[in-house]
């Protein structure tokens, strides 16, 4: 049976856009108990798909064409009262961001109950039972307590099934679920997935579930359409699509996809020691103004590697592990409680701030996000440059000096005097290595410096560090959330835990025979990971 | 417990910041020139060296600075906030007269002003862009750029001039000799003009944050949700937008609250309100240093104590704060 | 009017008057009307005073709202003549040196204490001649002994004769204040001081602070059927321009003089059952002037000082900045007191003799510094305008305004240019004028003293002796010392002025004396 | 620059907003040409009603000066003082905000207290005292002023410096070894202007509210022709001569609301996350 069935929509942008419209001649069919994945880049349209199901668009973007028919019921045109009382009874929604989607005031209980209420069903008992039922169902521990407790006091995992269950709470036909992994850590991301699996299985809901993650799509869906700029270039069942694909969109996508099998190991043998990091502690704790000690955080516990010229060590952990903390800590950007570092032949722990400046040269760094990293108020040439300046290279030749780098990342000199915002996220993530690159560093600390770029631009960034790393011969040290980057650009893995390193191993011992068990969950969890995608 | 401790904690604060207060206050006063003695000798049309002589042994001021500043730290400890020199009379009683009119003033102002900001504000989103929230918007800008004492005069004349409504001066019918109800009532009827006039500044105020924070709240993703579950408008508006956009008004208001208290001056000044804003207007030109200082200090320590309940109740209202911390 | 009364002649009035003792002093407007019991006056006072003692504090408002209180010995008619108060009735002996006077008997404190001559001699020997700085020069330079001679009479003996000793009697100069209840005590902080005890026709009963001071009728008062009002209230309301509504909203029956700004006073008058007096102030006959620094620079020029007075237009003054009320005033004494000379030089308004003036003096274009008086804005409308007149004949001045403490501070340690400034002249130029020209009474830390520097030998000695001299002797040495002060312009004198007291017509025998808006409600009563 | 400009132009409030900014600042600027003598003067009779003599459209004072020519020039005096009391408060408030944010610790500790200090007296009532106490002019009056506006300003610096403190290019110019002074300066400082400007905007125009509140007090400076001074004089005489304070008002007034009008444009326009679009 149809749940679903969205036949050549269409959807106008603003006249201002940059296109007329944000999807345009969508047509896709969801059956009960079936999930469709819509996947797509950023701007692909594949969110307004959602919104637009679910009568929550923008109020500047208009259908403009074609027709959403839930369970044979025409949704384009029908009046906000008819809409509203279809939304929760008939369609639920879970969204991307579990920290902002549940009203921090509210007791998640009156959330729940919000539902009912507002649909008129059932009395009062029977509402609070259901929404015990509800917690029990989506896994919650100790729904008694849960149920009295504010959105802040539970984590992002269960923040997302305490959506899941608001969500399901009248047992709708179709549930939307707008990346709902997306802002979570690998196990936790592996465990809604399947939450959501099971759960529609066993009420036959259809699921039209968004994602940019052929991972996620290879782990949950039956059908898969696949988005590029508004229009669907390709839609079919999903193992086809995976392994078959025919439009090239999709095989770019699908080959951007870092593969889990590591490449051949290099041979590091004689190269010197780059980075020595030995003994390192840090933990956060908060000073109270009137001795009230907030809890402490131990973010960094005896942490101790080794890096070789020309090598690249993986830090990899989920968020609040403490990698991170390491990175920065290695950097002086944080000062450690304890910790020896040497860089090259050079201590760099214990030197005064006022001294360190000119040792700094030596290890640069790369950041995450590509939006926040550069000065949005200085020329990308400027930018570069600042750092030879800093220390004290003439500013004409540190210039010039920008405009061969700018070269040299593939954005061409002429870029030099332009501002970073007509950059895309891609160009300037290049700018950011260019910036770390202006100062010859021996080390580079590479902080998730793929992890907020769509998959096909995460690519080009990862040939690029790799292709410099082996003109330059840096050192790298590699901090992700992402095993599969990870397999594709370390040599060596650390796997970190709480503050500590559980597992240090060469990168395809680690995949191929994990010996610690935080290690073999984390491997797990890897959406995709036992199905085979088609490979470029 | 932590609650306490948290508010055991303010107050030392609080009372830190009072005597960094009082003691600069003391000497910024005593740098303005002349002293109590000689405005009385200028009031008094006629005064020769002895009267100055005896006035200001009498008051204290032939002591060195700095004894009497330790005097008065040392007094101050202990709420003595010694003697007017003009009145003859413990300043604490002087400010305790006035304080109950101010903070009746203030009070209503307050409330009166919350009440409406918050409800203007409320409409005014809901109705944005359309003609009513035009209307609304407009008179909060209005109000928010006229000067004050400016709607102060206007409201005189219209209402107790020309109309003849309300009474346009005082605090009670002097000589009527009302008890109970029709006291009561009588005193309100002259907090109207008062009231009101100081409180339209801040109903523009509040009404244009308000508006400003229910469109932004309005944007968040637990509204979405909210949509999605089916939620109607009306409790989407009551419970999840308005709900969460008050914290920030309430609080700015709050920590307004302690500073209206101080800033009633032009008020109480236009409508003869015997509160202590005028009393300080008044000690400030007669040099009545000690009056002037228990002004400040008592209105410093209401700012203290208004930002401590602020804080205490936005502890309260928002469960995201631990409170304790 | 010019009042030039011989001593004799004023005592024979006085006991001309002790015959028809009992019969009101001053016959009231409307001989017909009978004076009725009862009714409640509400009255504006401003500023709220420092204390009601009145014989430590002598401000305007404490003056007002204390002088229905406390009484003196004697009270004046609008022709300075005196009546009885406190002294039933009084002699002064043929040489001018001793005083006798002969008290009331039967009256009481407002406790409920005697009134007796003990009293009295503790009041003027002892408590003002410490507090008082107007009695305290009086007493000490002229009064050779203040003695009881009786349980109800005080003789005072001078050193030498003293005509104006007899304007001092008056409420505001000595009052009388119990000795039972400061004897002994430290005057100052008397804790009674907060409820003030005198045989007045009013009784103190509370003062709001910051709103209003009541005063009700005092039922002992030793005149029968006096006082006629029952309840008096003094409000504080510090904006003039509520005062004025308030009168108009009928909350207040009466706007004190200064508690109503001049400006507003035709606009009131102009409404119905509205009176306005200008009487009420002949002792104090307040005379004002441009205070001129005379110590250095052009301002000790005579002939700059004579240009300023020309470049002032005072009848502008009068007619605009003072709605009309007062006189322009070319002499240092008060034609609205003894021993003024009409025939003086006159200052009449002339912007080109002004600039040849300028043009002949030292004065070089240096900006003057004018201290605005902080009394009121008609004051700073009034400085804004002579700076304008200043300015057109080529004189730069700037203004400078500062707080009553500033201003007092300044003008006491002489550290100003210009600024207005007026003072009482009690009757008597003795009294009230020479203050501010003797060389001996350059003094500092005093705002009402010679402050301007001004020393003139010549002068001096003419005021000495004029204070002493015989009654016959006076005009003519008051006359000398005019016409060198006309000269010379140790200040420039401005406005004769009258402070408007507005108050409703149902208000009958509201300011019967010289002093009348201070001892208002021995006479007053109601209309109903 | 251009996107900001179009943001700006489509919030029409603003554009309002800046056609009578202009307008006042054209007045200040032809002032002197259109009254070359001093509006002090005394030009004609007193209280003449506007229009009713010709040349005297805004009608004359109590001492028969011209209003017209009060509110031109007095248009130059509040605008400077409104500009030069903000410009004194951002000098006081930047360096302290900026200084607090960025070192954090005890110096943010002390520095916020110090702040603190300032906000818990009563604003007002301090500025009352500082302009009696330096006596009025020109001069105590901006003190007193900026001394009662600086504290937010240094509460806003210091937030917006703590976020960009930890924005990932701050870091990239620490790692790159650039000097303190020089990344406060190059880095956090200018990235803070946007809400700074928008603050200022505000600032001038409650800079004019506070000075026509002290004039109102009697507490301007007697020298200066203000609007403030304007309606200080002329409220006794609200009565029988409205517009000696109206126009002087109404001149506050549209001078407050533009400024509130341009300083919401320019909220828009910086922030366009925030742009207020209707529901």
């Amino acid at each position: 049976m149809t749940v679903l069935a969205i036949d050549n929509l269409s959807l106008a942008l603003p006249k201002l856009a940059d296109r007329t419209y944000a999807v345009e001649g969508l047509s896709l069919d969801i059956d009960a108990g079936e999930t469709l994945c819509v996947v797509g880049e950023s701007g692909s349209g594949k969110s307004m798909t959602a919104h637009a199901v679910i009568g929550l668009l923008p109020s500047a973007v208009k259908p403009a064409g074609g027709s959403i028919k839930l369970a044979g019921r025409e949704l384009i045109g029908l009046s906000d009262g008819e809409m509203r009382k279809l939304r929760g009874r008939d369609v639920g929604m879970i969204f991307q961001e579990p920290m902002t989607s549940l009203n921090p005031v509210m007791r998640i209980s009156d959330q729940i109950l919000e539902t009912f209420e507002s649909h008129r069903m059932f009395n009062a008992q029977q509402r609070m039972r259901r929404t015990f039922e509800l917690l029990e169902e989506v896994g919650l521990p100790d729904p008694k307590y849960i149920a009295r407790a504010f959105p802040h006091e539970l984590s992002g995992g269960q923040r997302q099934r305490v959506m899941i269950a608001v969500a399901l709470a009248l047992e709708p036909k179709l549930l939307i679920a707008d990346e709902p992994t997306t802002a979570l850590d690998v196990t936790t991301q592996a465990q809604i997935l399947k939450l959501i699996d099971e759960l529609r299985r066993k009420h036959g809901t259809a699921v039209l579930f968004i994602t940019h993650d052929f991972g996620v799509v290879a782990e949950i869906a039956d059908d898969v359409a696949v988005l590029q700029n508004g229009l669907c270039v390709e839609s079919g069942r999903a193992e086809e699509v995976l392994q078959k694909p025919t439009h090239d969109y999709t095989k770019r996508l699908l080959a951007a996809v870092p593969s889990l099998t590591p490449p051949p190991p290099k041979d590091l043998s004689g190269e010197p020691d780059a980075l020595i990091v030995r003994n390192l502690h840090k933990t956060y704790g908060g000073r109270g103004f009137f001795g009230g000690g907030s809890r402490k955080v131990v973010a960094a516990k005896d942490v101790a590697f080794t890096i070789k010229r020309g090598e690249t060590l993986g830090l990899v952990g989920e968020s609040g592990s403490g990698k991170s903390t390491v990175g920065r800590c290695i950097l002086r950007l944080i000062e450690p409680d304890d910790g020896f570092i040497k860089v090259g032949d050079t201590e760099f722990h214990g030197v005064p701030v006022r001294q360190l400046r000119p040792l700094r040269k030596r290890i640069q760094m790369v950041f995450q996000d590509p939006y926040a990293s550069l000065n949005p108020r200085r020329t990308v040439g400027r930018i570069i440059a600042e750092g030879p300046e800093a220390q004290d290279v003439p500013r004409a030749d540190a210039e010039k000096r920008a405009r061969e780098l700018l070269d040299l990342v593939g954005l061409g000199a002429s870029s030099a005097h332009r501002y970073p915002h007509e950059f895309s996220g891609g160009q300037r993530q290049r700018i950011g290595i260019a910036r770390a690159l202006a100062l010859d560093p021996d080390v580079l600390v590479a902080d998730e410096p793929v992890s907020a770029l769509d998959v096909s631009v995460q690519a080009q960034i990862l040939d690029l560090i790799q292709d410099l790393q082996k003109r330059l011969g840096l050192a790298i040290l590699f901090v992700t959330h992402d095993l599969r980057v990870a397999a594709q650009v370390c040599d060596r893995i650390a796997v970190m835990q709480r503050g500590e390193i559980v597992e240090l191993e060469p990168t395809a011992q680690l995949f191929a025979n994990p010996k610690h068990p935080y290690t073999r969950s984390l491997l797990a969890a890897v959406p995709g990971a036992h199905v085979k995608v088609a490979a470029a | 417990m932590p609650l306490l401790r948290f508010i055991a904690g303010r107050l030392v604060k609080g009372v830190i910041v009072l005597i960094a207060i009082a003691t600069m206050n003391f000497f910024l006063i005593r740098a303005a020139p002349g002293d109590p003695a000689s405005v009385l000798a200028g009031e008094a049309g006629a005064a020769d060296e002895e009267f100055l002589r005896q006035l200001r042994q009498q008051f204290g001021l032939d002591q060195p600075i700095t004894t009497q500043l330790w005097i008065y730290l040392t007094d101050i400890i202990t709420l003595d906030l010694g003697f007017s020199y003009r009145q003859g009379r413990p300043v604490l009683d002087l400010i305790l007269e006035r304080l109950p009119a101010t903070l009746l003033l203030t009070g209503a102002a307050f409330i009166f002003s919350l009440t409406l900001g918050i409800i203007f504000g409320i409409l005014a989103a809901r109705r944005a862009g359309k003609w009513s929230d035009s209307v609304i918007t407009t008179g909060a800008l209005f109000f928010y750029a006229t000067p004050l004492f400016w709607i102060a005069l206007m409201s005189q004349i219209i209402f107790a001039l020309w109309l003849g409504w309300l009474p346009n001066t005082g605090f009670r019918t002097i000589g009527a000799g009302y008890t109970g109800l029709r006291y009561a009532l009588d005193v309100g009827l002259h907090l109207i003009l008062p009231a009101t006039t100081l409180g339209l500044f801040f109903t523009a105020l509040y009404t244009r944050m308000m508006r400003a924070s229910m469109l932004e709240i309005a944007g968040s993703d637990f509204v979405k949700t909210a949509r999605a579950k089916g939620v109607p408008e009306g409790r989407i508006v009551r419970r999840h937008i308005a709900r969460n956009a008050i914290l920030p008004v309430v609080t700015l208001a709050g920590l307004q609250a302690g500073q209206i208290v101080g800033g009633a001056v032009l008020t109480e000044t236009v409508f003869g309100w015997p509160g202590i804003g005028r009393l300080m207007f008044e000690a400030l030109s007669q040099r009545d240093y000690q009056v002037l200082l228990g002004v400040f200090f008592v209105s410093s320590a209401m700012v203290v104590l208004f930002n401590l309940i602020t804080d205490v109740v936005y502890r309260v209202a928002d469960p995201r704060i631990e409170v304790g911390r | 009017m010019i009042q030039k009364k011989t001593g004799r002649a004023l005592a024979s009035t006085a006991l001309a008057l002790l015959l028809s003792a009992g019969v009101v002093a001053m016959q009231p407007q409307d001989a017909k009307a009978e004076p009725q019991r009862g009714g409640t006056v509400q009255l504006a006072v401003t500023p709220e005073p420092p204390s009601l003692m009145l014989g430590l504090f002598q401000n305007g408002p404490t003056q007002m709202i204390a002088g229905d209180i406390y009484e003196s010995l004697l009270r004046y008619d609008t022709d300075l003549t005196p009546q009885p108060s406190l002294a039933e009735s009084w002699e002064i002996s043929d040489d001018q040196l001793v005083y006798t006077f002969t008290l009331r008997e039967g009256v009481l404190w407002h406790d409920g204490e005697p009134f007796t001559a003990d009293d009295v001699v503790f009041s003027l020997d002892v408590f003002l001649r410490e507090v008082h700085p107007r009695w305290r020069p009086t007493v000490n330079a002229q009064v050779a002994s203040i003695e009881k001679t009786g349980d109800y009479e005080v003789t005072i003996t001078l050193n030498e004769p003293f005509e104006p000793i007899m304007l001092s009697f008056e409420v505001g100069t000595t009052p009388i204040i119990p000795k039972h209840i400061y004897e002994g005590t430290d005057y100052r902080t008397n804790e009674m001081n907060s409820t003030p005890i005198g045989t007045g026709p009013m009784k103190f009963v509370e003062w709001d602070s910051g709103s209003y001071v009541h005063l009700e009728r005092n039922e002992d008062y030793y005149l029968e059927g006096r006082p006629y009002i029952d309840e008096v209230y003094y409000r504080f309301i510090p904006d003039a321009a509520s005062r004025a509504v308030a009168f108009e909203t009928g909350t207040i029956d009466v706007l004190t003089g200064g508690s109503v700004e001049i400006f507003d006073v035709p606009r009131l008058e102009a409404q119905d059952n509205v009176c306005v007096t200008t009487a009420g102030w002949e002792l104090f006959a307040p005379h004002s002037w441009l205070a001129v620094n005379v110590r250095e620079g052009a301002l000790a020029d005579k002939t700059f000082r004579q240009a300023m007075m020309y470049a002032i237009d005072r009848e502008f003054a009068r007619d605009v900045v003072w709605s009309g009320f007062g006189t322009v005033a070319n002499s240092p004494i008060s034609s609205r007191t003894l021993f003024h000379s009409e025939d003086l030089h006159e200052y009449t308004y002339d912007p080109d003799r002004a600039r040849e003036l300028v043009a002949e003096s030292s004065y070089d274009g240096e900006t003057l510094e004018f201290l605005v008086m902080p009394y009121g804005e008609t004051w700073t409308r009034w400085a804004e305008a002579t700076r304008q007149n200043l300015e057109d004949v080529g004189i730069n001045v700037n203004l400078v305004t500062t707080d009553v403490a500033g201003w007092s501070e300044r003008l006491g340690t002489f550290n100003f240019q210009l600024t207005h400034n007026f003072l009482y002249q009690y009757g008597d130029p003795a009294l009230g004028v020479s203050r501010s020209y003797v060389a001996s009474n350059i003094v500092e830390g005093n705002p009402f003293a010679n402050v301007m520097g001004y020393a003139n030998e010549e002068v001096d000695a003419l005021f000495a002796e004029a204070a002493n001299a015989p009654s016959e002797d006076r005009p003519a040495l008051y006359q000398r010392a005019q016409e060198i002060l006309v000269d010379e312009l140790p200040v420039l004198w401005m406005i004769e002025m009258d402070f408007p007291t507005v108050y409703r017509c149902d208000l009958q025998d509201f300011i019967t004396t010289a002093i009348g808006v201070n001892d208002t409600f021995r006479d007053a009563w109601l209309q109903q | 620059m251009k996107a900001f400009f179009k943001r700006f132009a489509r919030n029409k409030g603003a554009v309002i907003g800046l056609i009578i900014l202009a307008i006042i600042l054209a007045a200040a600027v032809l002032a002197p040409y259109f009254y070359p003598t001093s509006p002090w003067r005394m030009v004609t009779r007193p209280f003449l009603a506007p229009m009713a003599m010709d040349g005297y459209w805004l009608g004359t004072d109590a001492l028969g000066r011209d209003v017209a020519s009060g509110v031109m020039h007095g248009a130059r005096v509040s605008l400077i003082i409104g500009l030069v009391s903000t410009l004194t408060a951002l000098a006081i408030g930047i360096p302290i905000g900026a200084l607090a944010g960025y070192f954090g610790g005890l110096l943010d500790d002390a520095l916020m207290r110090f702040t603190e200090f300032f906000q818990t007296i009563p604003a007002f009532a301090l500025a009352i005292v500082i302009v009696a106490i330096l006596q009025p002019s020109l001069f105590s009056i901006v003190i007193a002023i900026a001394i009662v506006s600086w504290p937010p300003v240094a509460r806003l610096v210091r937030g917006e410096v703590l976020s960009l403190r930890s924005r990932e290019y701050v870091q990239a110019a620490v790692v790159i070894g650039q000097s303190t002074p020089r990344i406060i300066l190059t880095q956090v400082l200018p990235n803070t202007i946007a809400p700074i400007t928008v603050m200022a905007s505000i600032m001038v125009a409650s800079a004019i509210l506070l000075e026509s509140a002290l004039s109102f007090l009697g507490l301007g400076d007697p020298n200066m022709m203000t609007w403030g001074y304007m309606i200080g004089a002329g409220r006794t005489r609200l009565i029988e001569a409205w517009w000696i304070s109206f126009f002087p008002g109404v001149a506050i007034f549209l001078t407050v609301l533009a400024l509130n009008l341009v300083g919401e444009g320019l909220n828009d326009a910086l922030n366009p996350r925030l742009s207020r679009e209707g529901g």
